[in-house]
Protein backbone atom coordinates (compact mmCIF):
# COMPACT_ATOMS: atom_id res chain seq x y z
CA UNK A 1 0.00 0.00 0.00
CA UNK A 2 2.87 2.35 0.80
CA UNK A 3 4.19 1.98 -2.72
CA UNK A 4 0.79 2.90 -4.07
CA UNK A 5 0.66 6.07 -1.92
CA UNK A 6 4.15 7.02 -3.00
CA UNK A 7 3.32 6.43 -6.64
CA UNK A 8 0.23 8.63 -6.40
CA UNK A 9 2.17 11.38 -4.65
CA UNK A 10 4.86 11.20 -7.34
CA UNK A 11 2.08 11.52 -9.91
CA UNK A 12 0.75 14.62 -8.12
CA UNK A 13 4.29 16.02 -8.17
CA UNK A 14 4.33 15.54 -11.94
CA UNK A 15 1.01 17.42 -11.96
CA UNK A 16 2.72 20.32 -10.23
CA UNK A 17 5.49 20.27 -12.83
CA UNK A 18 2.92 20.40 -15.63
CA UNK A 19 1.20 23.27 -13.86
CA UNK A 20 4.48 25.18 -13.96
CA UNK A 21 3.86 25.72 -17.66
CA UNK A 22 0.89 27.94 -16.77
CA UNK A 23 2.99 29.99 -14.37
CA UNK A 24 5.71 30.47 -16.95
CA UNK A 25 3.40 31.09 -19.93
CA UNK A 26 0.10 32.17 -18.34
CA UNK A 27 -0.86 35.27 -20.25
CA UNK A 28 -2.40 37.21 -17.36
CA UNK A 29 -1.39 37.55 -13.69
CA UNK A 30 -4.56 35.80 -12.39
CA UNK A 31 -3.64 32.71 -14.42
CA UNK A 32 -0.31 32.56 -12.66
CA UNK A 33 -1.78 33.25 -9.24
CA UNK A 34 -4.41 30.54 -9.64
CA UNK A 35 -1.72 28.10 -10.60
CA UNK A 36 0.14 28.89 -7.37
CA UNK A 37 -3.15 28.17 -5.58
CA UNK A 38 -3.44 24.84 -7.36
CA UNK A 39 0.07 24.00 -6.22
CA UNK A 40 -1.03 24.55 -2.64
CA UNK A 41 -4.05 22.29 -3.10
CA UNK A 42 -1.97 19.59 -4.77
CA UNK A 43 0.55 19.98 -1.97
CA UNK A 44 -2.16 19.18 0.58
CA UNK A 45 -2.86 15.96 -1.30
CA UNK A 46 0.83 15.04 -1.49
CA UNK A 47 1.31 15.73 2.22
CA UNK A 48 -1.64 13.55 3.22
CA UNK A 49 -0.42 10.70 1.02
CA UNK A 50 3.10 11.04 2.37
CA UNK A 51 1.82 11.04 5.95
CA UNK A 52 0.41 7.55 5.30
CA UNK A 53 3.38 6.34 3.27
CA UNK A 54 6.03 7.57 5.72
CA UNK A 55 4.07 6.81 8.87
CA UNK A 56 4.24 10.40 10.12
CA UNK A 57 0.76 11.43 11.32
CA UNK A 58 2.04 14.94 12.11
CA UNK A 59 2.13 15.69 8.38
CA UNK A 60 -1.63 16.15 8.61
CA UNK A 61 -0.89 19.29 10.62
CA UNK A 62 1.35 20.54 7.83
CA UNK A 63 -1.43 19.82 5.32
CA UNK A 64 -3.87 21.66 7.60
CA UNK A 65 -1.63 24.73 7.59
CA UNK A 66 -1.36 24.68 3.80
CA UNK A 67 -5.12 24.36 3.44
CA UNK A 68 -5.73 27.11 5.99
CA UNK A 69 -3.19 29.66 4.80
CA UNK A 70 -2.99 28.80 1.11
CA UNK A 71 -5.55 31.40 0.12
CA UNK A 72 -3.75 34.30 1.82
CA UNK A 73 -1.40 34.94 -1.10
CA UNK A 74 -4.37 35.23 -3.41
CA UNK A 75 -6.09 37.66 -1.03
CA UNK A 76 -2.94 39.77 -1.05
CA UNK A 77 -2.82 39.57 -4.84
CA UNK A 78 -6.41 40.76 -5.15
CA UNK A 79 -6.08 43.53 -2.59
CA UNK A 80 -2.57 44.83 -3.10
CA UNK A 81 -1.32 43.89 -6.56
CA UNK A 82 -4.29 43.60 -8.91
CA UNK A 83 -5.99 46.94 -8.01
CA UNK A 84 -3.06 48.95 -9.35
CA UNK A 85 -3.39 47.29 -12.72
CA UNK A 86 -7.14 47.61 -12.50
CA UNK A 87 -6.81 51.35 -11.93
CA UNK A 88 -4.26 51.72 -14.71
CA UNK A 89 -6.62 50.14 -17.18
CA UNK A 90 -9.45 52.39 -16.03
CA UNK A 91 -7.37 55.51 -16.32
CA UNK A 92 -6.32 54.56 -19.83
CA UNK A 93 -9.90 54.47 -21.03
CA UNK B 1 15.12 2.85 -0.21
CA UNK B 2 12.96 1.76 -3.05
CA UNK B 3 12.96 2.96 -6.63
CA UNK B 4 9.76 4.91 -5.98
CA UNK B 5 11.26 7.05 -3.26
CA UNK B 6 14.19 7.76 -5.56
CA UNK B 7 11.79 8.84 -8.28
CA UNK B 8 9.95 11.08 -5.83
CA UNK B 9 13.11 12.63 -4.40
CA UNK B 10 14.64 13.07 -7.84
CA UNK B 11 11.54 14.78 -9.18
CA UNK B 12 11.26 16.99 -6.11
CA UNK B 13 14.88 18.16 -6.10
CA UNK B 14 14.91 18.66 -9.87
CA UNK B 15 11.75 20.75 -9.59
CA UNK B 16 13.27 22.80 -6.76
CA UNK B 17 16.45 23.55 -8.69
CA UNK B 18 14.53 24.35 -11.86
CA UNK B 19 12.09 26.62 -9.99
CA UNK B 20 14.91 28.46 -8.22
CA UNK B 21 16.78 28.90 -11.47
CA UNK B 22 13.77 30.21 -13.35
CA UNK B 23 12.66 32.54 -10.57
CA UNK B 24 16.14 34.02 -10.25
CA UNK B 25 16.52 34.60 -14.00
CA UNK B 26 12.93 35.71 -14.51
CA UNK B 27 12.43 39.23 -15.85
CA UNK B 28 8.83 39.74 -14.81
CA UNK B 29 8.89 40.49 -11.11
CA UNK B 30 5.38 39.22 -10.45
CA UNK B 31 6.17 35.91 -12.14
CA UNK B 32 9.27 35.60 -9.97
CA UNK B 33 7.19 36.10 -6.83
CA UNK B 34 4.62 33.50 -7.88
CA UNK B 35 7.44 31.07 -8.62
CA UNK B 36 8.84 31.82 -5.17
CA UNK B 37 5.52 30.89 -3.55
CA UNK B 38 5.59 27.59 -5.47
CA UNK B 39 9.20 27.09 -4.39
CA UNK B 40 8.14 27.44 -0.76
CA UNK B 41 5.67 24.60 -1.19
CA UNK B 42 8.37 22.36 -2.62
CA UNK B 43 10.68 23.31 0.26
CA UNK B 44 8.01 22.14 2.71
CA UNK B 45 7.83 18.81 0.86
CA UNK B 46 11.62 18.54 1.04
CA UNK B 47 11.53 19.04 4.83
CA UNK B 48 8.94 16.29 5.02
CA UNK B 49 11.17 13.94 3.04
CA UNK B 50 14.06 14.76 5.38
CA UNK B 51 11.85 13.80 8.34
CA UNK B 52 11.84 17.29 9.81
CA UNK B 53 8.12 17.90 10.43
CA UNK B 54 8.83 20.83 12.80
CA UNK B 55 10.56 22.74 10.04
CA UNK B 56 7.92 21.64 7.54
CA UNK B 57 5.26 23.21 9.78
CA UNK B 58 7.16 26.49 10.05
CA UNK B 59 7.91 26.51 6.33
CA UNK B 60 4.27 25.80 5.49
CA UNK B 61 3.01 28.66 7.65
CA UNK B 62 5.67 31.06 6.41
CA UNK B 63 5.76 30.25 2.71
CA UNK B 64 2.02 29.79 2.27
CA UNK B 65 0.83 32.52 4.59
CA UNK B 66 3.47 35.14 5.10
CA UNK B 67 6.10 35.59 2.43
CA UNK B 68 3.64 35.49 -0.46
CA UNK B 69 1.58 38.24 1.16
CA UNK B 70 4.63 40.36 1.98
CA UNK B 71 6.20 40.04 -1.48
CA UNK B 72 2.98 40.67 -3.41
CA UNK B 73 2.28 43.72 -1.27
CA UNK B 74 5.76 45.12 -1.91
CA UNK B 75 5.70 44.36 -5.64
CA UNK B 76 2.28 45.97 -5.89
CA UNK B 77 3.55 49.03 -4.04
CA UNK B 78 6.60 49.60 -6.21
CA UNK B 79 4.90 49.11 -9.55
CA UNK B 80 2.53 52.03 -9.38
CA UNK B 81 4.05 54.60 -11.76
CA UNK B 82 4.12 57.73 -9.63
CA UNK B 83 4.63 57.48 -5.89
CA UNK B 84 2.76 59.98 -3.77
CA UNK B 85 4.16 61.18 -0.44
CA UNK B 86 2.33 59.56 2.42
CA UNK B 87 1.21 62.75 4.17
CA UNK B 88 -1.00 63.72 1.22
CA UNK B 89 -2.87 60.46 1.18
CA UNK B 90 -5.38 60.98 3.93
CA UNK B 91 -8.06 58.43 4.41
CA UNK B 92 -11.69 58.94 5.09
CA UNK B 93 -12.27 56.12 7.56
CA UNK C 1 25.84 29.11 -13.80
CA UNK C 2 27.65 30.71 -16.73
CA UNK C 3 24.71 30.66 -19.10
CA UNK C 4 23.20 33.74 -17.50
CA UNK C 5 21.52 35.95 -20.07
CA UNK C 6 22.79 39.47 -20.45
CA UNK C 7 20.36 42.17 -19.38
CA UNK C 8 20.14 43.69 -22.87
CA UNK C 9 17.42 41.39 -24.17
CA UNK C 10 14.05 43.02 -23.90
CA UNK C 11 11.45 41.14 -21.87
CA UNK C 12 8.75 39.65 -24.00
CA UNK C 13 6.00 40.51 -21.57
CA UNK C 14 6.82 44.18 -21.14
CA UNK C 15 3.81 46.43 -21.16
CA UNK C 16 5.23 49.92 -20.92
CA UNK C 17 7.60 50.86 -23.71
CA UNK C 18 11.01 51.62 -22.31
CA UNK C 19 12.91 54.70 -23.35
CA UNK C 20 15.59 53.87 -25.90
CA UNK C 21 18.26 55.70 -23.95
CA UNK C 22 17.58 53.45 -20.97
CA UNK C 23 18.10 50.30 -23.04
CA UNK C 24 21.33 51.69 -24.54
CA UNK C 25 22.52 52.59 -21.07
CA UNK C 26 21.88 49.07 -19.87
CA UNK C 27 23.85 47.70 -22.84
CA UNK C 28 26.83 49.93 -22.12
CA UNK C 29 26.73 49.02 -18.48
CA UNK C 30 26.69 45.32 -19.35
CA UNK C 31 29.70 45.69 -21.64
CA UNK C 32 31.53 47.53 -18.91
CA UNK C 33 30.99 44.83 -16.32
CA UNK C 34 31.24 41.93 -18.79
CA UNK C 35 34.67 40.80 -17.70
CA UNK C 36 33.90 41.02 -14.01
CA UNK C 37 30.74 39.03 -14.60
CA UNK C 38 32.55 36.20 -16.36
CA UNK C 39 35.13 36.09 -13.58
CA UNK C 40 32.39 36.02 -10.98
CA UNK C 41 30.55 33.21 -12.78
CA UNK C 42 33.74 31.17 -12.74
CA UNK C 43 34.15 31.89 -9.05
CA UNK C 44 30.63 30.65 -8.30
CA UNK C 45 31.22 27.47 -10.32
CA UNK C 46 34.41 26.96 -8.35
CA UNK C 47 32.51 27.43 -5.09
CA UNK C 48 29.86 24.97 -6.26
CA UNK C 49 32.51 22.35 -7.05
CA UNK C 50 34.23 22.90 -3.72
CA UNK C 51 31.00 22.53 -1.76
CA UNK C 52 30.05 19.41 -3.74
CA UNK C 53 33.37 17.88 -2.92
CA UNK C 54 33.00 18.83 0.74
CA UNK C 55 29.55 17.27 1.03
CA UNK C 56 30.61 14.06 -0.71
CA UNK C 57 33.75 13.89 1.37
CA UNK C 58 31.95 14.08 4.74
CA UNK C 59 32.32 11.01 6.92
CA UNK C 60 29.19 8.88 6.48
CA UNK C 61 28.47 8.81 10.20
CA UNK C 62 28.90 11.35 12.93
CA UNK C 63 27.85 11.15 16.55
CA UNK C 64 26.06 14.50 16.57
CA UNK C 65 24.33 15.72 19.71
CA UNK C 66 21.42 13.33 19.48
CA UNK C 67 22.55 11.04 22.28
CA UNK C 68 23.22 13.97 24.61
CA UNK C 69 19.79 15.48 23.98
CA UNK C 70 18.17 12.09 24.56
CA UNK C 71 20.03 11.62 27.83
CA UNK C 72 18.81 14.95 29.20
CA UNK C 73 15.23 14.85 27.98
CA UNK C 74 13.90 13.91 31.43
CA UNK C 75 15.03 17.22 32.95
CA UNK C 76 13.79 19.38 30.08
CA UNK C 77 10.15 19.51 31.18
CA UNK C 78 8.79 18.76 27.70
CA UNK C 79 8.52 15.63 25.57
CA UNK C 80 9.50 17.00 22.17
CA UNK C 81 13.28 17.05 21.64
CA UNK C 82 13.19 20.09 19.36
CA UNK C 83 11.18 22.15 21.85
CA UNK C 84 13.59 21.02 24.54
CA UNK C 85 16.57 22.23 22.50
CA UNK C 86 14.89 25.51 21.54
CA UNK C 87 13.61 26.58 24.92
CA UNK C 88 15.71 24.73 27.44
CA UNK C 89 19.11 23.45 26.31
CA UNK C 90 19.78 26.35 23.97
CA UNK C 91 17.34 28.83 25.44
CA UNK C 92 19.69 31.76 24.96
CA UNK C 93 19.50 31.23 21.18
CA UNK C 94 15.77 31.73 21.29
CA UNK C 95 16.12 34.68 23.65
CA UNK C 96 18.51 36.40 21.24
CA UNK C 97 16.22 35.54 18.35
CA UNK C 98 13.36 37.38 20.04
CA UNK C 99 15.68 40.35 20.47
CA UNK C 100 16.52 40.23 16.76
CA UNK C 101 12.83 40.15 15.82
CA UNK C 102 12.18 43.06 18.16
CA UNK C 103 14.99 45.02 16.50
CA UNK C 104 13.45 44.40 13.07
CA UNK C 105 10.10 45.75 14.21
CA UNK C 106 11.78 48.75 15.88
CA UNK C 107 13.55 49.43 12.58
CA UNK C 108 10.20 49.35 10.83
CA UNK C 109 8.60 51.69 13.36
CA UNK C 110 11.51 54.15 13.11
CA UNK C 111 10.77 54.49 9.40
CA UNK C 112 7.30 55.84 10.09
CA UNK C 113 7.32 59.48 9.16
CA UNK C 114 4.34 60.69 11.08
CA UNK C 115 2.83 58.20 13.48
CA UNK C 116 -0.21 60.39 14.05
CA UNK C 117 -1.20 60.65 10.41
CA UNK C 118 -4.17 58.67 9.24
CA UNK C 119 -3.42 55.37 7.62
CA UNK C 120 -3.61 55.10 3.89
CA UNK C 121 -6.41 52.64 3.38
CA UNK C 122 -5.75 49.54 1.42
CA UNK C 123 -7.76 49.20 -1.76
CA UNK C 124 -11.12 47.82 -0.88
CA UNK C 125 -13.18 47.41 -3.97
CA UNK C 126 -12.33 44.09 -5.58
CA UNK C 127 -13.54 40.99 -3.85
CA UNK C 128 -15.14 42.69 -0.87
CA UNK C 129 -17.90 40.17 -0.13
CA UNK C 130 -15.77 37.10 -0.60
CA UNK C 131 -13.14 38.55 1.68
CA UNK C 132 -15.67 39.34 4.40
CA UNK C 133 -16.87 35.75 4.33
CA UNK C 134 -13.33 34.46 4.40
CA UNK C 135 -12.48 36.57 7.43
CA UNK C 136 -15.53 35.33 9.30
CA UNK C 137 -14.78 31.69 8.62
CA UNK C 138 -11.00 31.60 8.68
CA UNK C 139 -9.97 33.84 11.57
CA UNK C 140 -11.49 31.67 14.35
CA UNK C 141 -10.03 28.55 12.74
CA UNK C 142 -6.63 30.20 12.54
CA UNK C 143 -6.72 31.20 16.21
CA UNK C 144 -7.74 27.67 17.12
CA UNK C 145 -4.90 26.25 15.02
CA UNK C 146 -2.39 28.58 16.66
CA UNK C 147 -3.54 27.39 20.08
CA UNK C 148 -3.36 23.79 18.95
CA UNK C 149 0.19 24.20 17.64
CA UNK C 150 1.24 25.82 20.90
CA UNK C 151 -0.22 22.94 22.85
CA UNK C 152 1.23 20.32 20.50
CA UNK C 153 4.72 21.81 20.82
CA UNK C 154 5.06 20.14 24.19
CA UNK C 155 5.16 16.59 22.82
CA UNK C 156 5.06 16.76 19.01
CA UNK C 157 6.17 19.08 16.21
CA UNK C 158 4.77 22.54 16.76
CA UNK C 159 5.53 25.33 19.18
CA UNK C 160 5.94 29.04 19.56
CA UNK C 161 7.29 29.83 16.09
CA UNK C 162 4.64 27.96 14.20
CA UNK C 163 1.88 29.35 16.39
CA UNK C 164 3.30 32.87 16.01
CA UNK C 165 3.40 32.49 12.23
CA UNK C 166 -0.26 31.39 12.16
CA UNK C 167 -1.22 34.31 14.42
CA UNK C 168 0.63 36.64 12.06
CA UNK C 169 -1.23 35.15 9.10
CA UNK C 170 -4.53 35.84 10.85
CA UNK C 171 -3.38 39.43 11.41
CA UNK C 172 -2.38 39.75 7.75
CA UNK C 173 -5.86 38.66 6.73
CA UNK C 174 -7.42 41.27 9.03
CA UNK C 175 -5.11 43.97 7.67
CA UNK C 176 -5.86 43.01 4.07
CA UNK C 177 -9.56 43.18 4.84
CA UNK C 178 -9.25 46.63 6.48
CA UNK C 179 -10.50 45.10 9.71
CA UNK C 180 -7.43 45.91 11.73
CA UNK C 181 -6.79 49.61 12.11
CA UNK C 182 -3.13 49.23 12.83
CA UNK C 183 -2.51 52.96 13.16
CA UNK C 184 -5.23 53.33 15.70
CA UNK C 185 -3.37 51.06 18.09
CA UNK C 186 -2.29 53.11 21.09
CA UNK C 187 1.47 53.50 21.22
CA UNK C 188 1.84 51.89 24.65
CA UNK C 189 -0.16 48.84 23.59
CA UNK C 190 1.94 48.44 20.46
CA UNK C 191 5.19 48.65 22.41
CA UNK C 192 3.96 46.27 25.07
CA UNK C 193 2.74 43.64 22.63
CA UNK C 194 5.94 43.78 20.61
CA UNK C 195 8.22 43.38 23.61
CA UNK C 196 6.00 41.17 25.76
CA UNK C 197 7.73 37.96 24.73
CA UNK C 198 11.14 39.35 25.46
CA UNK C 199 10.07 40.82 28.79
CA UNK C 200 8.64 37.52 30.01
CA UNK C 201 11.66 35.61 28.73
CA UNK C 202 14.13 37.98 30.41
CA UNK C 203 12.14 37.94 33.66
CA UNK C 204 12.09 34.14 33.75
CA UNK C 205 15.77 34.02 32.83
CA UNK C 206 16.77 36.44 35.59
CA UNK C 207 14.69 34.68 38.23
CA UNK C 208 16.03 31.22 37.41
CA UNK C 209 19.56 32.57 37.11
CA UNK C 210 19.34 33.99 40.62
CA UNK C 211 17.76 30.78 41.95
CA UNK C 212 19.99 28.20 40.29
CA UNK C 213 23.16 30.26 39.74
CA UNK C 214 23.14 29.15 36.08
CA UNK C 215 21.92 31.13 33.10
CA UNK C 216 18.54 29.79 31.95
CA UNK C 217 18.74 26.58 33.91
CA UNK C 218 15.16 25.91 34.92
CA UNK C 219 14.41 24.04 38.15
CA UNK C 220 13.39 20.56 37.08
CA UNK C 221 9.91 20.62 38.59
CA UNK C 222 8.94 23.95 37.10
CA UNK C 223 10.59 23.58 33.68
CA UNK C 224 7.40 22.51 31.92
CA UNK C 225 5.23 25.37 33.18
CA UNK C 226 7.99 27.96 32.66
CA UNK C 227 8.51 26.80 29.07
CA UNK C 228 4.78 26.98 28.42
CA UNK C 229 4.66 30.52 29.84
CA UNK C 230 7.57 31.60 27.64
CA UNK C 231 6.10 29.90 24.59
CA UNK C 232 2.73 31.61 24.90
CA UNK C 233 4.22 35.08 25.28
CA UNK C 234 6.84 34.51 22.56
CA UNK C 235 4.21 33.26 20.11
CA UNK C 236 2.13 36.39 20.70
CA UNK C 237 5.13 38.63 20.26
CA UNK C 238 6.27 36.91 17.07
CA UNK C 239 2.79 37.40 15.64
CA UNK C 240 2.78 41.09 16.61
CA UNK C 241 6.27 41.67 15.18
CA UNK C 242 5.34 40.14 11.83
CA UNK C 243 2.08 42.11 11.66
CA UNK C 244 4.02 45.29 12.44
CA UNK C 245 6.49 44.51 9.69
CA UNK C 246 3.61 44.09 7.28
CA UNK C 247 1.29 46.89 8.33
CA UNK C 248 3.54 49.23 10.31
CA UNK C 249 4.43 51.04 7.13
CA UNK C 250 1.35 52.24 5.28
CA UNK C 251 0.92 51.61 1.55
CA UNK C 252 2.26 54.89 0.25
CA UNK C 253 2.43 54.44 -3.48
CA UNK C 254 -0.90 54.82 -5.13
CA UNK C 255 -1.95 56.48 -8.33
CA UNK C 256 -4.53 59.27 -8.07
CA UNK C 257 -6.80 57.24 -10.37
CA UNK C 258 -6.56 54.29 -8.06
CA UNK C 259 -7.29 56.53 -5.09
CA UNK C 260 -10.45 57.79 -6.70
CA UNK C 261 -11.57 54.32 -7.61
CA UNK C 262 -10.98 52.88 -4.17
CA UNK C 263 -12.70 55.62 -2.27
CA UNK C 264 -15.66 55.92 -4.62
CA UNK C 265 -17.92 53.27 -3.16
CA UNK C 266 -16.14 51.30 -0.52
CA UNK C 267 -16.12 52.86 2.88
CA UNK C 268 -15.00 50.34 5.46
CA UNK C 269 -17.40 49.55 8.21
CA UNK C 270 -16.27 50.62 11.60
CA UNK D 1 25.07 8.33 -2.08
CA UNK D 2 21.90 8.16 -0.02
CA UNK D 3 18.81 10.28 0.29
CA UNK D 4 20.12 12.95 2.71
CA UNK D 5 23.27 13.40 0.61
CA UNK D 6 21.06 13.93 -2.39
CA UNK D 7 19.23 16.73 -0.58
CA UNK D 8 22.50 18.16 0.70
CA UNK D 9 23.75 18.46 -2.88
CA UNK D 10 20.48 20.16 -3.84
CA UNK D 11 21.09 22.60 -0.99
CA UNK D 12 24.57 23.32 -2.33
CA UNK D 13 23.19 24.03 -5.81
CA UNK D 14 20.50 26.32 -4.40
CA UNK D 15 23.07 28.19 -2.31
CA UNK D 16 25.34 28.74 -5.32
CA UNK D 17 22.46 29.92 -7.49
CA UNK D 18 21.30 32.23 -4.73
CA UNK D 19 24.69 33.81 -4.11
CA UNK D 20 25.19 34.24 -7.86
CA UNK D 21 21.90 36.08 -8.30
CA UNK D 22 22.43 38.02 -5.07
CA UNK D 23 25.56 39.62 -6.52
CA UNK D 24 24.53 39.88 -10.18
CA UNK D 25 21.05 41.37 -9.74
CA UNK D 26 20.54 44.94 -8.69
CA UNK D 27 16.79 45.14 -8.25
CA UNK D 28 16.19 44.95 -4.52
CA UNK D 29 13.25 42.55 -4.68
CA UNK D 30 15.41 40.19 -6.73
CA UNK D 31 18.14 40.47 -4.15
CA UNK D 32 15.69 39.61 -1.40
CA UNK D 33 14.45 36.60 -3.39
CA UNK D 34 18.03 35.50 -4.04
CA UNK D 35 18.83 35.90 -0.35
CA UNK D 36 15.91 33.64 0.52
CA UNK D 37 16.99 30.99 -1.99
CA UNK D 38 20.50 31.16 -0.54
CA UNK D 39 19.12 30.70 2.95
CA UNK D 40 16.95 27.78 1.86
CA UNK D 41 20.04 26.09 0.42
CA UNK D 42 21.94 26.51 3.67
CA UNK D 43 19.05 25.20 5.77
CA UNK D 44 18.63 22.20 3.49
CA UNK D 45 22.32 21.39 3.77
CA UNK D 46 22.27 21.71 7.57
CA UNK D 47 19.26 19.45 8.04
CA UNK D 48 20.51 16.92 5.49
CA UNK D 49 23.88 16.47 7.16
CA UNK D 50 22.13 16.10 10.52
CA UNK D 51 21.01 12.69 9.24
CA UNK D 52 24.44 11.14 9.50
CA UNK D 53 24.01 9.81 13.02
CA UNK D 54 23.57 6.08 13.49
CA UNK D 55 20.01 5.10 14.35
CA UNK D 56 16.64 6.23 13.21
CA UNK D 57 15.91 9.72 14.53
CA UNK D 58 17.86 12.71 13.16
CA UNK D 59 19.82 15.12 15.34
CA UNK D 60 17.41 17.67 16.91
CA UNK D 61 19.98 20.45 17.44
CA UNK D 62 20.41 21.43 13.75
CA UNK D 63 16.64 21.23 13.39
CA UNK D 64 16.19 23.76 16.18
CA UNK D 65 18.86 26.02 14.68
CA UNK D 66 17.21 25.89 11.26
CA UNK D 67 13.83 26.67 12.81
CA UNK D 68 15.32 29.78 14.42
CA UNK D 69 17.01 30.67 11.15
CA UNK D 70 13.78 30.43 9.15
CA UNK D 71 11.94 32.78 11.50
CA UNK D 72 14.79 35.29 11.46
CA UNK D 73 15.04 35.13 7.68
CA UNK D 74 11.32 35.77 7.19
CA UNK D 75 11.36 38.73 9.55
CA UNK D 76 14.34 40.19 7.74
CA UNK D 77 12.68 39.61 4.39
CA UNK D 78 9.79 41.63 5.74
CA UNK D 79 12.12 44.35 7.04
CA UNK D 80 13.96 44.46 3.71
CA UNK D 81 10.67 44.95 1.91
CA UNK D 82 9.77 47.79 4.28
CA UNK D 83 13.10 49.45 3.45
CA UNK D 84 12.46 48.88 -0.26
CA UNK D 85 9.04 50.52 -0.07
CA UNK D 86 10.56 53.44 1.80
CA UNK D 87 13.37 53.84 -0.76
CA UNK D 88 10.84 53.73 -3.55
CA UNK D 89 8.59 56.28 -1.89
CA UNK D 90 11.49 58.68 -1.34
CA UNK D 91 13.48 58.28 -4.56
CA UNK D 92 11.33 56.36 -7.03
CA UNK D 93 14.13 53.83 -7.45
CA UNK D 94 14.13 50.12 -6.82
CA UNK D 95 17.88 49.56 -6.80
CA UNK D 96 20.73 51.05 -4.84
CA UNK D 97 23.72 51.08 -7.17
CA UNK D 98 22.76 50.55 -10.79
CA UNK D 99 23.05 53.92 -12.56
CA UNK D 100 20.83 52.75 -15.40
CA UNK D 101 18.09 51.35 -13.25
CA UNK D 102 14.69 52.71 -14.16
CA UNK D 103 11.61 52.64 -11.98
CA UNK D 104 10.04 49.99 -14.16
CA UNK D 105 9.73 46.61 -12.51
CA UNK D 106 10.56 44.86 -15.75
CA UNK D 107 14.26 45.62 -15.66
CA UNK D 108 16.99 43.45 -14.33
Amino acid sequence: MNDFYLAVSAFLLVNILVGLVRILRGPTPPDRMLMAQMFGTTGVGILLLLSEAMGLPVLRDVALLFALLGALATVSFVRRYWPVEFAEEESKE
Amino acid sequence: MTALTWIFDGLLTAAMVYLAWSLLSERDLFKAVVLFIAFGLLMALAWVRLRAPDIALAEAAISAGLSGVLLLDAVGAIRSPNPVPEDTSSDSG
Amino acid sequence: MTSNKSPTTEPASTRRPKSSSGAAGVREFAAEIGFARVAFNLLVVLLLGLLFWTVLDLPPQSAGLHAKVKAHMHVSGVASPITAVLLNFRGYDTLLEIVVLLLASIGCLILRDAPQSHPALAPGRPGKWVLDGMIHVLIPVMLLTAGYLLWAGDHAPGGAFQAGAVLAAAGFLLVLGNRMRFWRTPEWLLRLSLSFGMIVFVLVASVVTILTKNLLQYPENYAGILILLIEISVAGSIGCVLITLFAGHPPVTRTPAADQLWHSNDEPKE
Amino acid sequence: MNQPTWYALTGVILFSMGIHAFVIRTHLVRRILAFNIMGSGVFLLLVAIAHRIPGAAPDPVPHALVLTGIVVSVSFTAFGLVLLKKIYAKTGKTALIDPTESTSDQTN
